[in-house]
C-alpha cells in the first residue's frame, strides 16, 4: 500500500476522537440519544478508517479477525445472557428491575450491559465485513 | 376360525405369502412352494368363508377408524364371497402357469414378478370383501398400482409404453371420475355403506342420478366400459400369466364388480329404475359389445383379439346388470364366473403356444391342434364359452342373461346378445378351423412345460363341469337379487 | 423456570447461534445444533399440552404488561406451529451431520449451523410473539438467515437463487413494514390483540385498507403464493440438502400462519372477507397455484425442481381451505399445513440421501435408485403416495376435509379442481418413481444412505403414514386451532 | 392546499416507487440493490414522519413537555435500519461471490450463464477463503 502523508496524519488525529465519541455515544445511551448501535458503528468507523488508510495487515495486526469473530458472537451472547440473568434472578426475561437491589439500579445495570453486547456485536460485524470486502478485492 | 379371522385371512395371506417369497429370492424351488401354498391357503380360506356365509353368519370386520364416518370395513355379501371364492380358487392353476411360463421364458425378476402377484390377489381380496365404498376405492387403487409393475415386466420400451396407458387410463378415470362421483354420494346420501336396496333413493333428482350413475360406469375403467376400455388392449405387454389372471380375471372382474355393487348397493335397483339415464347406459354397454366384437374379428394378434373380446363381454356384464331384471342381475353374477372359467383357459392356451411354438399371431396357428391337442382342445372349449355354446358354462350365463332382458323387456338387450353371439362365433370358429383343419407348418414342437397344461386342463375343465353343476353359484346370485327386490 | 418456557424456545437456539459459531469444528457444532434442537422440541412440546390443558399462555417481555410491552401469546394455534417447527428441526439436523459434512467445507460448518439455529429462532419468534413490530424483526431474522443457508449451495446458481430471494424477500418484508407503520399511525398500538380491538374504528379509512393490502403482500411474496412464488423453486432446488429439507416444510407454513393469523384474528374474516373479498383473490390465487405450479412441477428435469413447484401448488391447497372461511375449510388448511410439512421433509430428505450418494438429483439420476438405495426409495414412494393424496397416508386426510370442504361451501368447480391437481401431482410422483424402479442403470452397486440420514427420513415417512390412519391427534390440534381462529378478533 | 401539508407522504412515495422500480426493472444486480435499500429508506422515512409532531418536544430530559413527539416510531425504525445495513450487506456478498463465480453481475447475461456448466476447480481458491482471511 502506497502511504499517503496527508491521509494517514489526519487519520491518526481523528480515529482516536472517533473513537472517544463511540465509547461517549455507547455510555450516554442510557440518558440520552445513543446506544449501541450507533456507537458500534461508529467504533467500527474509526478502525475503517484505518483500515482504508493503512492497509489490511496494518489493522488485522492490531484486531484480528479471529477476536472480531468471538466479539460478534460474545455481544449476541451478552444481549440473550442478560436476559437469561433476569429470568435465574426470579423476573421475566429482560426484566432488568430484579437485577440489582432496587429497580432503577437494575434497570441501569440491565441497559448498560445490554448495549454493551449490542455495541461489541455490531461494531465486531461491521468491521469483519469491511475486512472480507477488502480482502476480496485484493485476491480478484 | 372366527369369520373376522377368516377374512382377516383371506386379506393377509397373499401379502404375507409375498414377503416370505421376497426372502426366499435366492432358492426358487422354495419360493415356488411358498407360491404354490399360499395360494392353495388362500383359496381354503376363501372357501371356508364362503361356507361361513351360507350358514348364514352375519361377516363383517372393522379394521380402522381413518375419520369419523370414514372407515375402513370389511362385510361379506354373495356376489363378494363368489368373486373372493373365484379369484383365489383361479390364482392356484395360474401360480402353477406361471411358474411354469417364468421358468421356461427365462426371465428375469421372477421374485418381484410374484411378489407383485400376491399383492394384487391381497387388493383383490379386498376389493371383493369391502363393506362400504371408500374400502373399495382404496383396494381398487392399491391393484391398479400393484399390477402396475405386472404389465411392464418385461422393461422394454412397448412395455413402459403399454404400462403408461395402462395406469394413466385406470387412474386417470378413478380419480377424475370414480372419486368425485363418491364424493358426490358421501355429500348426497351422508354415508358410503353398502346398504341393501341402496343409499341414494329420495335424496337425488333422477336426472343427477343418470349423471352420478355415468360417473361410476365410466369412473370404474377396469370394466372397460368404451370409451374408457383403451387400456385393456395396451396391458396385453404384459406377461401371459398377468393377462390371464389379472385382465381376464381378477382386474376386469373387479371393475364390473364394483359396477354391480354399486348399482344394487349403493343405488339400489328399485330407485334406478327411476332414472331415465339408466336406460342410455344400457345402448352405452351394448354398444361396447357390438363394437368390441368387431375391432376383434379384426384382430390377428391372439392377445389382442382376446382382449377385445374381453371388453365385450364384460360389457355384457354391465349392461345385464344394469338392466335391472332379477333373472339379468343372477345371469350378470354367472357370466362373471362363466367368462372367468373360459378366458382364462383361452389366454393359458394362448401363453403355452407362445411358450411352445414361438407364435403369437392366428394366422400363425394351422394345425396347431395336432403339435398341441391339449392346449387346443382347452382353446376350443374356452371358445365355445365365449359364444355361449352348450356344454360350457358361457350358455348357462347367457340364458340367464336373455331371460332377464325378456323379463324386463329389453329386446335392445335381447338383440345385442344374438348379434354379439354371432360376432363371437364368426371371430373365434376361424381359429379352431386353422388349428384342427390345416395342416402344421414349420419345425415340430411338443406341448408346453407340464405345470402349464395342468393348469389350463383343470382351467377348461372347469368351464365344462359349470355347466352342469352350477347349482351353487346359481344358489349364491340368486340371494344376491333377493337383496335387491 | 416453568412459566418462562414461552421465551426459553426462542432464546434457547438463539443464545447456541453464537457459541456454535465459536465452536472450532464443525462436527461439535452439528452436535450442539442438535442438542438444542431436541430440547427445543421438547419445550415445543409441552407448552403444548399446557395451552391444551390450561389455555391460552401470555409471557410479557422484560415484566412490561401487554399492550406496553412485547407479548408472547401462545393459543391453541401458534403453539400447534411451534411444536410442527420444532419437530422438523429435531428431525433435520440428526441428519445434516452427513450431509453436510459432505456438501459444505469444513471450516464453514460451524457458521453454517449457527446460521441454522438462527433460522430456528426467526420461525419460532414470529410464531410465538403477540407483536406485529416484533414479527417483522423475526421475520428478518429467519431472512437473512435463510439467504445465507442458501447460499451455502455447492452449485453456484445457488448464489443467484439466494440473491433473487433476498432481493424479493426484501421487497417483501418491506411492504410488511409499511402496512404495520399504517395500522400503527391508525391505532396507535402494535399488539396483536389490542391492534384487532381498535382496528374496527378505523376501518373504513383507506389507510386501513391500503396497510391490510400491503401486509397481505407482503405476506404472500414470504409464503410463495402464486404469483409471487418466483424466488421458491431455485432457492430450494439449488440450496445444500439439509436446508432444502428443513425450509419447504417449516419457513412458508410459518408465513401461512402468520396470514391465518393477520386474516382472521386480526382483520376479522367479517373485515378481509366480507368487505374486502380478499377471500375472493385468495381462492383464484390459490386455484391458479395448484394448476400453474403442478404443470410447471411435470415439466421439471429435477427431482428437486418437481418438489419445489409441488410446494408452491400445496401453498394453494392450504390457503384455497382458508379462503373459504368455514370451520371445516379452516380444519383442513391447517391439518395440510401440517401434513405437508412432514411429506415435503420426507421427500426432500429423501432427495438429499440421494445428493450425498449420487451427488446429482436430476431425473437421470434417480434411474435404477430402486435397487442402489432401496430405503431411501421406498420413503419417497411412501411420502410421494402421500403427496398425492392416497388414502392411508396424512396427504389423503388433508385432501378428504379439503375437498368436504368446498362441497360444504357448494363449490363444485374446487372439488373438480382439487381433483385434477391431484391427478398431477400423480404424474410427477409417478415419473420419478417409475425411473427409480422400472428404468434400467448400468450401475447396480448398493450404496444405501447411512443410517443417521435415514432414520430421520423413515421417522417422517413413519408419521405420514401414522397421521393418514390414526387421525385423531392431527384433526383435534387442527380442530383446536381452528378454533382459535373461528372465534376471531377479541 | 391540503395536499401540500402531506408532503412528507409524497416524498416517501417518490423515493419509494423509485426505489421499487429499481429494484424490479434494473438488470444490473448491484442497482437492484440500490432500489432495495431506497426502498427500505423511504419506509424509515415514513416511520419517522409518522413521530413527529409540530411544535412538540422531545420526550427526555425535558420535564414537564405538554406535547411530545412519539419516541416509538425511531426506536422500532432503528431496528429496522439494523435490519437493512445486514441485508445490504449480505446482498452485496452475494454479488462479489456472484461476480466471482459467473465473471458478471448482469441479469440478463446470469440468465445465460446459469445453465452452462460450471468448471469448479479454477475458483476454488477464492470460495476457501471467504471469511477466513
Amino acid at each position: 500500500m502506497k502511504s499517503h502523508l496527508i491521509l494517514s496524519i489526519v487519520a491518526k488525529f481523528l480515529i482516536p476522537l472517533v473513537l472517544l465519541f463511540a465509547f461517549y455515544v455507547q455510555f450516554h445511551g442510557d440518558f440520552g440519544p445513543g446506544g449501541g448501535f450507533q456507537a458500534g458503528v461508529i467504533f467500527a468507523a474509526a478502525v475503517i478508517l484505518h483500515l482504508l488508510v493503512f492497509g489490511h495487515a496494518a489493522t488485522e495486526h492490531f484486531i484480528p479477525t479471529a477476536v472480531l469473530k468471538i466479539g460478534a458472537a460474545l455481544g449476541v451472547l451478552i444481549y440473550a445472557g442478560v436476559g437469561v440473568a433476569s429470568l435465574l434472578a426470579g423476573g421475566r426475561y429482560l426484566d432488568y428491575d430484579v437485577l440489582a437491589d432496587n429497580a432503577v439500579a437494575g434497570q441501569h445495570l440491565g441497559i448498560l450491559l445490554v448495549e454493551a453486547g449490542v455495541g461489541i456485536t455490531v461494531a465486531a460485524v461491521m468491521i469483519l465485513l469491511a475486512y472480507s470486502f477488502q480482502q476480496r478485492g485484493h485476491d480478484a | 376360525m372366527s369369520p373376522q379371522l377368516l377374512m382377516l385371512s383371506c386379506l393377509c395371506l397373499p401379502l404375507v405369502g409375498g414377503g416370505m417369497l421376497l426372502l426366499a429370492h435366492r432358492r426358487p424351488r422354495l419360493r415356488e412352494l411358498i407360491l404354490v401354498l399360499t395360494a392353495a391357503l388362500s383359496f381354503t380360506s376363501a372357501l371356508a368363508l364362503l361356507l361361513q356365509f351360507r350358514e348364514g353368519n352375519l361377516l363383517r370386520l372393522d379394521l380402522l377408524t381413518l375419520l369419523p364416518g370414514l372407515d375402513l370395513m370389511f362385510e361379506i355379501e354373495p356376489l363378494g364371497a363368489l368373486f373372493a371364492v373365484l379369484a383365489s380358487g383361479l390364482w392356484l392353476p395360474t401360480s402353477l402357469y406361471a411358474i411354469g411360463y417364468l421358468r421356461a421364458r427365462k426371465e428375469e425378476h421372477q421374485t418381484r414378478f410374484h411378489f407383485w402377484f400376491c399383492v394384487a390377489i391381497s387388493a383383490t381380496m379386498g376389493i371383493a370383501m369391502a363393506g362400504n365404498l371408500l374400502t373399495l376405492f382404496v383396494f381398487y387403487e392399491v391393484l391398479t398400482l400393484s399390477t402396475y409393475p405386472l404389465v411392464t415386466h418385461i422393461g422394454n420400451r412397448g412395455a413402459v409404453r403399454g404400462g403408461r396407458v395402462y395406469l394413466g387410463v385406470l387412474l386417470a378415470t378413478s380419480i377424475g371420475l370414480l372419486l368425485p362421483a363418491m364424493l358426490w354420494t358421501l355429500h348426497v346420501a351422508g354415508t358410503l355403506q353398502f346398504t341393501a336396496g341402496g343409499i341414494l333413493e329420495g335424496k337425488l333428482a333422477p336426472a343427477l342420478a343418470g349423471l352420478l350413475l355415468l360417473m361410476f360406469v365410466l369412473g370404474v375403467g377396469k370394466a372397460a366400459v368404451m370409451p374408457m376400455h383403451r387400456w385393456l388392449p395396451a396391458a396385453m405387454v404384459a406377461p401371459t400369466p398377468v393377462s390371464a389372471l389379472l385382465h381376464a380375471v381378477a382386474v376386469v372382474k373387479a371393475g364390473v364388480f364394483t359396477i354391480t355393487k354399486v348399482v344394487v348397493y349403493i343405488f339400489g335397483t328399485g330407485f334406478l329404475g327411476t332414472v331415465p339415464a339408466q336406460r342410455y347406459l344400457v345402448y352405452l354397454a351394448g354398444f361396447t359389445v357390438i363394437a368390441a366384437s368387431v375391432v376383434a374379428l379384426r384382430q390377428d394378434n391372439i392377445k389382442r383379439l382376446l382382449a377385445y373380446s374381453t371388453i365385450s363381454q364384460l360389457s355384457y356384464i354391465v349392461m345385464a346388470t344394469l338392466a335391472l331384471a332379477p333373472l339379468a342381475l343372477t345371469g350378470a353374477g354367472l357370466h362373471m364366473v362363466a367368462h372367468a372359467f373360459g378366458k382364462i383357459t383361452l389366454f393359458f392356451a394362448a401363453g403355452a403356444i407362445y411358450v411352445a411354438a414361438h407364435r403369437t399371431q392366428v394366422s400363425e396357428l394351422d394345425g396347431m391342434g395336432r403339435r398341441m391337442p391339449w392346449t387346443m382342445a382347452a382353446f376350443a372349449i374356452g371358445a365355445l364359452t365365449m359364444i355361449g355354446v352348450p356344454p360350457s358354462a358361457g350358455f348357462v350365463s347367457k340364458w340367464f342373461i336373455i331371460a332377464g332382458a325378456y323379463q324386463a323387456d329389453l329386446y335392445f338387450v335381447l338383440a345385442v346378445i344374438v348379434l354379439s353371439t354371432a360376432l363371437n362365433a364368426f371371430y373365434m370358429l376361424p381359429i379352431l378351423h386353422r388349428a384342427f383343419f390345416r395342416a402344421p407348418e414349420g419345425r415340430a414342437h411338443g406341448e408346453a412345460p407340464w405345470p402349464m397344461r395342468v393348469a389350463l386342463v383343470s382351467t377348461a375343465a372347469a368351464s365344462v363341469l359349470m355347466f352342469f353343476f352350477h347349482a351353487p353359484i346359481l344358489a349364491l346370485t340368486r340371494s344376491l337379487t333377493g337383496a335387491a327386490p | 423456570m416453568r412459566e418462562h418456557l414461552p421465551i426459553l424456545l426462542v432464546v434457547l437456539p438463539m443464545l447456541a447461534a453464537p457459541i456454535c459459531s465459536m465452536l472450532p469444528r464443525g462436527r461439535q457444532a452439528w452436535l450442539l445444533a442438535t442438542a438444542v434442537s431436541w430440547a427445543v422440541l421438547a419445550i415445543a412440546a409441552s407448552l403444548l399440552i399446557r395451552v391444551h390443558a390450561e389455555g391460552t399462555i401470555s409471557y410479557a417481555l422484560g415484566g412490561w404488561p401487554a399492550p406496553i410491552g412485547i407479548e408472547y401469546r401462545l393459543d391453541g394455534l401458534n403453539a400447534l406451529v411451534q411444536v410442527l417447527v420444532a419437530a422438523i428441526a429435531a428431525c433435520v439436523l440428526p441428519f445434516s451431520g452427513r450431509s453436510v459434512q459432505d456438501e459444505i467445507d469444513a471450516d464453514r460448518q460451524p457458521g453454517f449451523f449457527a446460521l441454522l439455529l438462527l433460522l430456528i429462532t426467526g420461525l419460532l419468534g414470529i410464531v410465538a410473539t403477540g407483536d406485529v413490530f416484533n414479527v417483522f424483526v423475526f421475520l428478518e431474522i429467519s431472512s437473512l438467515a435463510t439467504y445465507g443457508l442458501i447460499a451455502f449451495g455447492r452449485d453456484r446458481r445457488a448464489l443467484l437463487a439466494a440473491y433473487r430471494y433476498l432481493v424479493l424477500g426484501s421487497i417483501g418484508a418491506t411492504l410488511y413494514l409499511i402496512g404495520i407503520g399504517l395500522l400503527y399511525a391508525l391505532t396507535g398500538t402494535l399488539n396483536m390483540q389490542d391492534l384487532a380491538a381498535r382496528l374496527p374504528a378505523v376501518a373504513d379509512t383507506r389507510t386501513a385498507q391500503t396497510a391490510i393490502t400491503l401486509v397481505m403482500v407482503g405476506l404472500g411474496i414470504k409464503m410463495a403464493l402464486f404469483p409471487l412464488h418466483l424466488w421458491l423453486p431455485n432457492a430450494y432446488r439449488f440450496a445444500p440438502s439439509a436446508i432444502s429439507a428443513f425450509l419447504p416444510a417449516t419457513a412458508t407454513k410459518v408465513a401461512i400462519y402468520l396470514m391465518l393469523r393477520f386474516v382472521f384474528d386480526i382483520f376479522g374474516v367479517g373485515f378481509a372477507f366480507g368487505r374486502l373479498e380478499l377471500n375472493e383473490v385468495l381462492l383464484a390465487l390459490a386455484a391458479a397455484a395448484m394448476l400453474s405450479a403442478s404443470l410447471a412441477a411435470m415439466q421439471q428435469r429435477d427431482v428437486k425442481g418437481i418438489l419445489a413447484y409441488s410446494s408452491v401448488a400445496q401453498v394453494g391447497y392450504i390457503v384455497l381451505g382458508a379462503a373459504l372461511a368455514t370451520p371445516i375449510g379452516l380444519t383442513a388448511s391447517l391439518l395440510h399445513l401440517f401434513n405437508h410439512a412432514l411429506m415435503k421433509g420426507a421427500l426432500f430428505m429423501a432427495m438429499g440421501c440421494v445428493m450425498l450418494r449420487v451427488g446429482r438429483t436430476d431425473l437421470d439420476a434417480i434411474r435404477g435408485l430402486g435397487r442402489r438405495m432401496p430405503w431411501t426409495a421406498a420413503a419417497f414412494v411412501v411420502a410421494g403416495l402421500s403427496l398425492i393424496g392416497v388414502p392411508l397416508t396424512a396427504g389423503f386426510i388433508s385432501k378428504w376435509y379439503l375437498v368436504l370442504a368446498a362441497l360444504e361451501a357448494g363449490w363444485w368447480p374446487l372439488v373438480i379442481l382439487i381433483l385434477v391437481a391431484s391427478l398431477m401431482a400423480l404424474i410427477y410422483v409417478w415419473r420419478v418413481v417409475a425411473l427409480a424402479y422400472f428404468a434400467p442403470n448400468e450401475s447396480q452397486r448398493r450404496e444405501e444412505a447411512p443410517l443417521s440420514m435415514l432414520v430421520p427420513l423413515w421417522l417422517l415417512v413413519l408419521a405420514n403414514i401414522w397421521f393418514g390412519i390414526d387421525t385423531r391427534l392431527s384433526v383435534a390440534m387442527a380442530e383446536s386451532g381452528m378454533r382459535v381462529l373461528m372465534a376471531g378478533p377479541p | 392546499m391540503s395536499w401540500l401539508a402531506h408532503f412528507n407522504y409524497w416524498a416517501v412515495i417518490v423515493v419509494m416507487m423509485t426505489g421499487l422500480y429499481m429494484a424490479i426493472a434494473q438488470s444490473d444486480l448491484m442497482r437492484k440493490l440500490i432500489g432495495i435499500t431506497l426502498l427500505q429508506t423511504a419506509v424509515f422515512f415514513l416511520y419517522i414522519s409518522f413521530g413527529f409532531v409540530r411544535n412538540a418536544q422531545v420526550p427526555i430530559l425535558t420535564e414537564g413537555a405538554e406535547r411530545y413527539s412519539n419516541p416509538l416510531p425511531h426506536v422500532l425504525i432503528l431496528t429496522a435500519i439494523v435490519v437493512g445495513v445486514a441485508t445490504t450487506a449480505l446482498g452485496l456478498a452475494l454479488v462479489v461471490r456472484i461476480r466471482e463465480r459467473y465473471g458478471s453481475i448482469d441479469e440478463a447475461e446470469l440468465a445465460s450463464l446459469a445453465d452452462e456448466v460450471e468448471d469448479l476447480e479454477p475458483h476454488h481458491d477464492f470460495d476457501d477463503q471467504d471469511e477466513h482471511p
